[in-house]
């Protein structure tokens, strides 16, 4: 997605004045504008890709609320709220570095990003030491799934779901760490101006997209029944 | 009418004349659209045509009123077809109180079926004429789907779930028995037929093909076995609930919410007993998951039905067999 | 030409608000409400999720198309799961005493 | 016939050569005609399959193949129909090649994406066709849980991996031409000016965007299930297999849109032009398709009636279906009534949309059998559900792409096809069709389940006449293929607009320049003007 905007206009049609104006758009306002729209569109197929998981799990809660309030009590509620914590400042980290990339504060923008990153990278730290905790419990859904209690059943459905809904929201941590990379990269090589910074906005769509899908996550799985209704 | 080609299926169910009314309404409502449509699209064809490209056609924008009549109308021809089709719908799936019960199995390429006096059949089914019939079933490993055509009913088998269809035969002689959800292999090959047969002709059959114990005999043996009733104690002081008189009526849960005590609530409770635990009591029941087969599981479901019929005979032969000391396991 | 600039200071309210907002699910998770803790908790994460769409992703300064756009994911995500939950909750529902088997969850039955 | 092609200008075809021009192009004319490569290579393995599976249904008996062969057959027939022909031909084919000509822009939005798009597309098929290859898949294109998580032991995995990729292509395409439709139109050119072609397109690419996430979601969770023995499907943990049929139906229902909405988005063209005037009711028609588009995302248990879902919700869906068929209903009507009085100038496309109306009429109405809630629990997973959806599809999707493609062949190659062999083939592919899929309602009444490798003997004689329909089907496609590839050789030069059509597509040169336009257009009145302004010839 990002490479296809960061290129050049390769051939300049007999209009294109603008470096970064791409061959087949009039204005540079037209391009920027249909970047933007066709990012927002990408993130509609991510709210209904994380939505079949969120149906999953509107499901199964109703269905086996004690299964769900037990299981939900075997995760670390303070690492998941410093998670929380981590992912919200990194999401400001975003927001201040695609305004740094507006206002043409090239070392800004880089220093931003890289905070940025770093945050991503604490996160993904934390999630790791958790998954690590799953795998000495024997939480790991599949063939050597232990889970004492007449619960078994619903609670392995519950860490299926766990592991489905942090697993992809992870996969697409790293994935915009890279794009963070590459950002942080070409901001490095001063190729942002206040006339063309679509990349950073784009990244940084994606990027609160992401956080915005941990702030739904955190609640729904860490948080089911901690004043013990059910359970 | 050809000898060779049979163009319409055999009508064996009492229901099956309203299916077919109803197929022949919506039949005679898409012939006549297809007939409009396609008459007005050749006969504009022929009418207006031309060979020379140059021509041209009148200049017509559209008219508010046609757009408004051919949406509202099929509209309401639609309401008709669906309410009438809810009311066929819902009689297929309600079947009246006093049935004849029948419990089936689905499993990979063959069906089971048990009856109530402990017969067993393969593939095959015998039913008497003119009595309401009920099948409940579930799969033991893949979707499988009873399918009578003959009767115009259908459900799915999932396995962990009953299913049931119900059917009232009014015409002797053999019929299809298909599995119509695809299943694998031989899901070709899971077929059957239920011979329908006079009432005194099927009493003889199940004479000639008693099996074993009858299913509620067999579902009170295990009920033993497996020491169902040191906690299950008819007279309701045991740790669980007592069972006597529990089918059909309505029972209040632990978390707050009511359920219908049927064939679907007895088998969770063997198989997942934490998930719908009764008002006052501790979710002690162990799960009985993979102990038990389904055939077994359905023995236990009739014999929980059976405590219905006189509970207070139950209760007393219970305690005949109680007095006399039995080694339970 | 560039995009709407937000000043600083929004920004970091808007942090602020999401680490507030954080805290009170935290702690309301531990207050016993019954049924009502999961719409309490998705209500709050709806919040946060609004803060950050208007106003770090600038929804809120952008045409009206992206905003037609963020509404239709999440409506059509409702009818995903509203469609679907009219099924499994009906379940348990009988249309006669007799009953069709379907152990849905048990609900006040007529 | 053969006439001295005299053609010095440039177009898109001949201003490049080398194979680097067509594979690393971005041209989105180009991206259109590798898309129809690949899409017709697709159209004839699954047409090989669909022969397999007729020719083994001749006989009562399984005796032609083995009863996995045909499980498979029948399995790879959909997958390779329904995600590799169907849901790409007008949109991929027609669409790159037409919409950003129609809207008078130099190209799509994002052209990288576009030839992106193609080689996750051709990855996505490259790789079903090696699982089809060392093994096949058996489950169905429905993929059913617990069969494929737990029971078969085919190449579930590889295959579901084909389409999980094979779904993005589909959604970039999708929002690649939403973005244009946004914001590359010729100046004057409002959206009630746009070609209803453009309408079908835009509600197609939304339920592209919509939809095909939910299946990406369900094909994964399906894999992991299988792979790792995760327990979202699975009964003995307390899981719901109805729950997986809940996410793969809530995409491939409105898949069925996006798979009928541009061949009528191209039925509308092909209309308006042969009968030389304005369609009938522009703004319902172009509304109907949105209407559609929207709508169909709240029917899909349509397909669930018997398949264990609440009685309750049972209505609520079946309802909901009624109310979806009404847009299609005012398509048909519309189309009609804009035949009236108007010069119908009986060209081959012309002959091509009129099949298509006739075999999507019925199509249609059989829908309503299938969406009464009395009636399907006697219908679902019969044959009488495959004649209606073959009737859809088929009937409609194809007969719509070859309608559209044999309008726009001339804009695409510059070259004019043989009139008389494509009346003839229309007419062929017409009544083999009838002959093919007709029986099957009949059968599908007298109770013959889907997917059945062996059937009841009294079924015999009705399976033997859609296999015979099937042979006549065979030869009408193959004649199509065998015309259109001779003219591109002995073809005549088809000129700029040889229908005397409306629409900026029809302004340009054919085959187009490689940036489309020499000087912006501007659009300046409504998009069928027929009877105002004398179209300028050719």
């Amino acid at each position: 997605m990002a490479e296809a905007l960061t290129a050049h206009g390769d051939h300049g049609g007999p209009h294109a004045h603008h470096p970064d104006l791409q061959h087949h758009f009039d204005t540079l306002e037209q391009q920027h504008e249909a970047a933007t729209l066709g990012m927002w569109l990408f993130l509609i197929t991510e709210v209904l890709f994380f939505g079949g998981l969120f149906l999953a799990y509107m499901l199964y809660r109703v269905w086996y609320p004690v299964a769900w309030a037990e299981a939900s009590r075997e995760l670390d509620i303070t690492l998941g709220a410093f998670n929380t914590a981590v992912l919200i400042g990194s999401s400001l980290t975003m927001a201040m570095g695609v305004r740094a990339a507006q206002t043409g504060k090239q070392r800004a923008t880089v220093v931003w990003i890289l905070l940025t990153m770093a945050l991503g990278l604490v996160f993904l730290i934390v999630k790791y030491f958790e998954y690590k905790e799953k795998f000495e419990h024997h939480h790991v859904p599949g063939v050597n799934f232990m889970f004492e209690g007449p619960q078994a059943g619903p609670a392995q459905i519950y860490f299926s779901l766990y592991f489905l809904m942090t697993g992809l929201h992870a996969t697409h941590m790293i994935i915009g760490f890279f794009i963070m990379a590459v950002i942080a990269w070409m901001a490095h090589k001063k190729r942002f101006t206040p006339e063309w910074y679509t990349p950073v906005e784009i990244s940084g769509l994606y990027w609160h997209f992401v956080d915005i899908v941990w702030i739904f996550l955190f609640p729904l799985l860490y948080l089911v029944d901690r004043a013990g209704h059910f359970a | 009418m050809f000898p060779g080609i049979s163009l319409f299926p055999e009508r064996a169910s009492a229901l099956a004349a309203d299916v077919d009314h109803l197929y022949y309404f919506i039949t005679a409502v898409a012939a006549f659209f297809a007939l409009v449509v396609t008459i007005f699209v050749i006969f504009f064809a022929a009418k207006y045509r031309t060979k020379d490209p140059m021509a041209v056609g009148a200049r017509i924008h559209g008219s508010i009123p046609l757009e408004l009549a051919w949406s509202i109308i099929p509209f309401l021809i639609s309401i008709v077809i669906f309410v009438w089709s809810a009311s066929v719908f819902f009689d297929l799936y309600r079947p009246p109180d006093q049935t004849l019960e029948i419990y089936a199995t689905g499993k990979r390429w063959m069906w089971k079926f048990q009856h109530l006096g402990g017969q067993n059949e393969i593939n095959e089914l015998h039913v008497p004429l003119g009595r309401p019939v009920k099948i409940t079933f579930t799969s033991e490993d893949v979707l499988h789907s009873m399918f009578f055509p003959a009767f115009r009913v259908k459900a799915d088998a999932i396995p962990g779930r009953y299913s049931s269809i119900w059917f009232e035969a009014n015409k002797l002689g053999q019929f299809h028995l298909f599995c119509a959800e695809y299943c694998g292999t031989k899901h070709s090959g899971m077929v059957g037929s239920v011979f329908v047969m006079e009432p005194a002709a099927y009493q003889q059959w199940l004479g000639g093909n008693a099996g074993g114990a009858t299913l509620t005999s067999r579902g009170e043996r295990l009920f033993g076995d497996l020491a169902c009733n040191t906690c299950h104690v008819s007279d309701g002081r045991g740790r669980g609930p007592s069972l006597a008189n529990k089918f059909g009526s309505f029972e209040e849960l632990a978390d707050g919410g009511r359920v219908t005590v049927d064939e679907a609530y007895v088998r969770e409770s063997i198989l997942t007993p934490q998930n719908k635990v009764v008002a006052g009591y501790q979710p002690l029941m162990p799960t009985f998951q993979g102990l038990l087969s389904e055939e077994n599981v359905m023995a236990l479901v009739e014999y929980v039905k059976s405590l219905r019929a006189s509970s207070e005979a139950r209760a007393e032969a219970a305690a005949t067999r109680d007095a006399t000391p039995q080694e339970h396991k | 030409m560039a995009g709407h600039i937000s000043p600083k200071s929004t920004y970091y309210a808007i942090f602020a608000a999401l680490m507030v907002l954080t805290a009170i699910t935290v702690g309301v998770a531990f207050v016993n409400l019954g049924s009502f803790n999961f719409p309490v908790a998705l209500g709050i994460a709806i919040t946060k999720a609004t803060l950050v769409i208007l106003f770090f992703m600038h929804a809120r300064y952008s045409s009206k198309l992206t905003k037609l756009f963020v509404g239709t994911a999440f409506f059509f995500l409702a009818i995903l799961l509203t469609l679907t939950m009219t099924d499994y909750l009906s379940r348990g529902m009988k249309t006669y005493p007799g009953g069709a088997a379907g152990s849905g969850y048990g609900v006040r039955t007529p | 016939m053969a006439m001295s092609i005299t053609q010095p200008r440039v177009d898109y075809l001949n201003h490049e050569h080398t194979l680097a021009s067509w594979l690393l192009t971005k041209d989105h004319k180009r991206i259109g005609i590798l898309y129809l490569l690949v899409v017709t290579a697709a159209f004839f393995v699954g047409g090989l399959f669909a022969t397999l599976l007729r020719l083994e249904l001749a006989t009562p008996a399984g005796d032609y193949v083995a009863a996995d062969t045909y499980n498979k057959l029948f399995t790879m027939h959909g997958v390779t129909m329904v995600f590799f022909v169907l849901i790409p031909a007008v949109p991929t084919i027609l669409g790159n090649f037409v919409l950003p000509l129609m809207l008078g822009a130099k190209d799509v939005a994002f052209p990288k994406i576009n030839l992106l798009s193609w080689y996750i597309f051709t990855t996505g098929f490259l790789f079903t066709v090696y699982a089809m290859v060392s093994g096949g898949v058996d489950t169905g294109w429905t993929f059913y849980t617990p069969y494929s998580s737990r029971a078969s032991n085919t190449n579930v995995m590889a295959t579901g991996l084909g389409v999980f990729i094979t779904g993005f292509s589909s959604i970039l395409t999708g929002l690649n031409f939403m973005v244009t439709i946004h914001r590359m139109r010729a100046p004057g050119l409002t959206w009630f000016r746009l070609p209803l072609f453009v309408w079908a397109i835009y509600a197609t690419s939304l339920v592209q965007i919509l939809g095909t996430p939910v299946i990406a979601i369900t094909v994964l969770a399906l894999a992991i299930e299988r792979f790792l023995h995760f327990g979202i499907f699975d009964a003995a943990l307390g899981g719901d297999p109805v729950l997986f049929q809940h996410m793969f139906w809530f995409y491939s229902h409105p898949a069925v849109y996006i798979m009928i909405l541009p061949p009528m988005g191209a039925i509308s063209e092909v209309i308006a032009t042969f009968s030389r005037k304005t369609i009938f009711g522009y703004s319902f028609v172009a509304f109907s398709s949105l209407a559609i588009a929207i709508f169909g995302f709240l029917v899909w248990a349509h397909h669930m009636f018997v398949s264990g879902i609440s009685v309750y919700s049972a209505l609520v869906f079946s309802f909901l279906t009624y109310a979806v068929a009404i847009p299609s209903a005012i398509k048909v009507f519309n189309w009609t009534a804009t035949l009236y009085r108007g010069a119908i100038w009986l060209q081959a496309p012309m002959m091509w949309a009129l099949a298509f109306i006739g075999l999507f009429l019925i199509g249609g109405l059989t829908g309503i059998f299938t969406a009464s809630l009395g009636i399907d629990v006697h219908l679902h997973d019969t044959y009488f559900v495959v004649a209606h959806f073959h009737f859809i599809m088929v009937g409609g999707a194809i007969m719509g792409y070859f309608a559209g493609l044999h309008y726009w062949w001339p804009k695409i190659t510059g070259r004019m096809y043989s009139d008389i062999w494509a009346k003839v083939a229309a007419i062929i592919v017409f009544c083999g069709f009838n002959l093919t899929f007709g029986p099957q309602f009949i059968l599908g009444y007298l109770g013959m389940p889907r997917r059945y490798w062996a059937y009841p003997p009294e079924f015999q004689t009705l399976n033997v006449l859609s296999s015979a329909g099937a042979s006549i089907l065979a030869v009408g496609y193959i004649l199509v293929g065998i015309y259109l590839v001779a003219s591109l050789f002995w073809g005549k030069v088809a000129g700029d607009n040889p229908w005397h059509a409306t629409g900026l597509e029809w302004t340009t040169q054919s085959p187009p320049l490689p940036h489309n336009f020499e000087t912006q257009p501007i659009v300046t009145e409504d998009a069928y003007e027929y009877a105002v302004r004398e179209v300028k010839v050719g």
